[in-house]
């Protein structure tokens, strides 16, 4: 076994994506190659800046590429970590372990679907890289932000790729509708893989059970130890059963978990 | 200069170093086990087990707080047949003490779960959860009365054999000195304190509790004033080892605890904040002895001036 | 949107915003005057006084802990007699509401401190300290027994005319809601919760605990989701307003102590982060409820949906 | 009353001190201009980075200069706290509250001796800066690290000045003996002022005591406010009562606190 799998890391990079102004809410983080012997996309890491004992929890992040220049990583700053995150400069080390959870299916032979809504995208990037055969692939992606903040343009060219732009009312329908046109495309003897926020997530579980569509989705449950020990993670599965996301996830197959909210007892 | 004596005697029980992982932050050691190796801990404590299956509370569980944590898990588990039968056999229990960690709504419940786990080879220690303040039933309500926790623990130690006792004391109580001479009355062979406390955290927008169960436990950092004051106080009330527990994150914390008379502790939170804080600990601790001109933990444990 | 409406109405006392600073972490509010208006505050409560004068705990008294502190001042104060006679005339109390919080070792003192205290148009009300983790006669024994509590309520009430009488709250207990009950039964117009928690830190390399009291009073951030438990609970249990206490330093924090039941709130700890952060509030409190389309506390009070 | 006495304000240099290596324990903090109308040679501030929630207060600092370039403050890093602020760049915005507590007697005419140990020198600088008579100034300067750390090199040329350099067993006492020397010196018509390690400090108030000459002594304290409400600072005065040393000190004339350490009750 590899006892080495939490590291610390230097950074390489830590930029803003997409925009000059210094409110930057999207970056991109590199991070010094981990040595990993093995990763899919899908799987994720957990991060932790020496940022003290005030932010107890290391913050989750999907690997968004990995190769030997380094571990890449693409976050939204949204919170306290994040905020904290983005001041990280290059040199700095900062804790690591991964990678974790199960990841999305590859199927060279199969047409694939790759849906995702906002930040979603990042791990269909590393995703397309690794894919054998990207021209069998379809990316729908719905975003609110400007285009150029997403790594949208990192996606190998054989990739068929659409983006839509969430800027009036309405937009998301148009959206959802495309989404549904291609779950339904892909529903005979595809491949739908779904990462985003989560009533985007079950918007796609619904369309793919109606469809009998085989899809994936990616959950992003709030993490405390990313490794399946403080139960803090779960979700009930298709018998009820409540089970970790970051390690029986967070890639699921859409009718394996129960994205319904659980009423407060 | 030597290489200090980490060892920690116990009733029953010798520790190879005084890092054991607290009882729901380890899991149960195998999900660890890529961060380090198991053996080279004195021991971890099992995730709290109950006779039955549990779900434990819904969603959401956890929530982040200043310099801690707040979790209401519910005792979510597979029950202590299914321990027995899928967990204890991939354990390195040969090499270090997995003490595992009991969960019941009534005293018979206890012994009934004392009598299955007692009777295992794997497991070296029973730690009794009377200060649960995540379940409806049970839970704190034992640690927080005398009597009962007295009950309690009596109906473990009998059903216990050789295997020794550890009663695991809540600090949501006016005078945890009275729990801990409960416990020790009613044959305890060691206690633990501290289990969280209880506490709760909102969610502004949406007007809601950060936890479905509403209350939680809350750990880390933060807590460890209350930690050490509370093994201060069990440590001058009862004449039995104690384990400390709470907030404890590095070497420095370690050792602060002995010095207040801690045999041994148990890392929590930590877990969470780097998979392999537990692991590097041992030698992290040694180190500091070292520079501290300290041979052994028994030269250090209870010296505080006070 | 008009102004955002800060005003709370309690029992024979309107504030013109809920930011009271807590006992012992403001003065006498004089040594903060020079950094904000302290008109412009809800109100202030003074240092704990008592009959008379008190030097207090040796050094040292105040030791750092993870998001949080220890105190244990020990009620050091120059005596109620000096303090209405050199403080008051200097507190701007046509204002803002200026509480006096008292502290004694019998019911029959306190009564005393009442009687002196209830007479000055000065006082606008009076917060009986029943809660002090850091002395050894009285203070948290008081808070610890529902019967006690409920007989220092009774003495104060009965000696302080139409006074309002808030009775301070110990989280130090199994139980608050039974000593909320004491109190609200023997004729407390209000509930302040949380005083500090008993805690303890120590210094590994001279061996000594870092107050010379060895025990302490834990205040700070750490400290907010036990201190809204509380407030939860009191809530619950009891039909008086409650001022919630505890590790609240920002605008939003104010607001989730408002939404758990609160209605105003002291701020402790957080006066030593910036010494203008009380002032700061007000102002603060009132950008976030525009933000988050709240017209007045009354409309976010107790709607925690839980 | 200037009600704008906490101000946060921009670093404009934070730097090592007389070393290169990043390891460096000495720093020169140097804030912009806080507009105050006046101060004291002796008078601390209050000093905190956005550092979050974990370190609780503020730290204290003596001012050691503080004019129209800046307000300048001279640091060792000892612990959690100094190491933050170490790490803290020109640009941040730091709180500061001040100037604080009182400061050191300046009498024109009279021979002023001035007792300093270590990083005690610090409020000396400014002292000597602001002083009407440079001339009357002697230094006496104890020190355990070479002397380029400090800011010795600052004091103005009419400056008297001597360092003592510890580092051998043996330089303490012939620095205390001429420290001695120079108090019965100044005892008959003279001023002594100190500032360093309260061992040091004791020693320096037995001396006043044994040879009668007028003392002051600026006290390190512990502080949590910084301004005389959490009475976590206090020292017993002469009479034995227990007062705040941010307001009624830090510095106190030498025989009106007790030094010796209180008992644990
Ligand atoms: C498996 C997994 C993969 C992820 N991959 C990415 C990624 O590639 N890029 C990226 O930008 N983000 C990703 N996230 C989400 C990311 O972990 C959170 O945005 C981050 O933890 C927020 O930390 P914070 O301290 O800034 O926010 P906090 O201050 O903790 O919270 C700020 C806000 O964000 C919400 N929030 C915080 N954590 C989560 C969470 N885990 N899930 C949902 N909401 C949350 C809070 O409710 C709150 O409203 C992923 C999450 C998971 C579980
Ligand atoms: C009025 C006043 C003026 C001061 N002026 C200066 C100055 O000009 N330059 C300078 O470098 N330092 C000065 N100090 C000391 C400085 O405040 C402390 O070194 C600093 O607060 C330590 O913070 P920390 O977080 O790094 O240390 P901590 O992590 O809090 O403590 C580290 C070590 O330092 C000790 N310590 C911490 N605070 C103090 C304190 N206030 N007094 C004595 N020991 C302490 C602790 O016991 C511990 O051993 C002054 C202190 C006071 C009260
Ligand atoms: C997520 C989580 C789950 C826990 N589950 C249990 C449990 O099952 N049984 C138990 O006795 N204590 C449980 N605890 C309490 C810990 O064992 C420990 O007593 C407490 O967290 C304080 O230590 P810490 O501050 O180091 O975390 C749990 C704590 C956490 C954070
Ligand atoms: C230094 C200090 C002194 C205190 N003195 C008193 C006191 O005299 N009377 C009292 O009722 N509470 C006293 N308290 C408790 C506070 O009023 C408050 O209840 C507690 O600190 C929790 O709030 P916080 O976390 O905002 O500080 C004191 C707290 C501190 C930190
Ligand atoms: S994050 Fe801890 S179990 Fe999943
Ligand atoms: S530091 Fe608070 S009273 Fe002096």
């Amino acid at each position: 076994m590899d006892r080495q799998r939490c590291r610390t890391l230097k950074v390489l990079e830590n930029r803003p994506v997409g925009q000059s102004e210094p409110a930057s809410r999207f970056f991109e983080l590199v991070l010094e190659w981990p040595g990993w012997s093995r990763w899919t996309p899908g799987q994720f890491v957990m991060v932790r800046p020496d940022w003290g004992a005030e932010l107890t929890w290391a913050r989750p992040f999907s690997i968004c590429r990995a190769d030997e220049r380094g571990l890449v990583v693409f976050y939204q700053v949204v919170g306290r970590g994040t905020e904290r995150l983005a001041r990280v400069a290059p040199g700095e080390e900062i804790a690591v372990w991964g990678p974790l959870g199960r990841g999305f299916a590859v199927e060279e032979d199969t047409p694939t679907l790759l849906l995702a809504g906002g930040i979603g995208v990042a791990p269909f990037v590393g995703y397309a890289l690794a894919h054998p055969a990207p021209e069998k692939l379809h990316l729908v992606f719905g975003h609110r932000e400007p285009l150029a903040r997403y790594p949208f343009a990192a996606f190998p060219a054989p990739v068929a790729k659409e983006n839509w732009h969430e800027q009036n009312p309405g937009d998301l329908q148009s959206f959802l509708a495309r989404v549904r046109e291609q779950v339904a495309a892909h529903a005979a003897s595809g491949l739908v893989l779904a990462c985003g926020p989560l009533p985007f997530l079950r918007a796609v579980q619904a369309m793919a059970r109606d469809t009998g569509a085989r899809a994936q989705i990616s959950l992003e449950n709030r993490m405390a130890c990313g490794v399946g020990a403080c139960l803090g993670c779960v979700t009930p599965d298709a018998d009820g059963h409540r089970v970790q996301v970051c390690t029986h996830g967070p890639v699921f197959w859409s009718d394996a978990v129960n994205l319904d909210p659980e009423k407060p007892s | 200069m030597s290489a200090p004596d980490l060892s920690v005697r116990l009733p029953g029980l010798t520790l190879k170093n005084p890092v054991l992982t607290a009882s729901g932050t380890f899991g149960y050691g195998l999900e660890f086990s890529v961060y380090g190796d198991l053996a080279s801990l004195g021991g971890f404590v099992l995730k709290g087990m109950s006779l039955a299956p549990r779900e434990g509370n819904p969603m959401p569980r956890v929530a982040e707080t200043a310099c801690g944590m707040l979790n209401a898990v519910g005792l979510q588990n597979v029950g202590a047949e299914a321990v027995i039968r899928e967990k204890l056999p991939r354990l390195p229990w040969r090499e270090t003490a997995v003490v595992a960690n009991l969960y019941a709504t009534s005293a018979d419940e206890f012994g009934e779960l004392a009598v299955l786990l007692a009777a295992r080879p794997e497991i070296a220690a029973l730690e009794v959860n009377i200060s649960c303040p995540n379940v409806r039933h049970g839970g704190a309500a034992f640690g927080q009365d005398p009597e009962q926790a007295g009950l309690v623990t009596r109906a473990v130690k009998d059903r216990a054999g050789k295997t020794p006792v550890i009663v695991k004391l809540s600090p949501n109580v006016t005078d945890i000195a009275a729990i801990a001479r409960a416990a020790a009355d009613n044959g305890a062979d060691m206690l633990s304190c501290i289990n969280t406390l209880t506490g709760m955290a909102v969610d502004l927008e949406r007007r809601t509790p950060r936890l479905a169960n509403v209350f939680g436990g809350l750990s880390g950092p933060a807590i460890k004033p209350v930690a050490l004051r509370c093994v201060h106080q069990v440590r001058r009330a009862v004449d039995l080892p104690v384990i400390g527990v709470g907030g404890i994150a590095c070497a420095r914390d370690v050792l602060e605890f002995i010095l207040v008379g801690a045999h041994a502790v148990q890392i929590g939170t930590a877990n969470f904040t780097r998979p392999d804080t537990a692991f590097r600990l041992p030698g992290e601790i040694a180190a500091l002895m070292d520079k501290l001109g300290i041979q052994s933990l028994d030269e250090l444990r209870g010296t505080l001036k006070a």
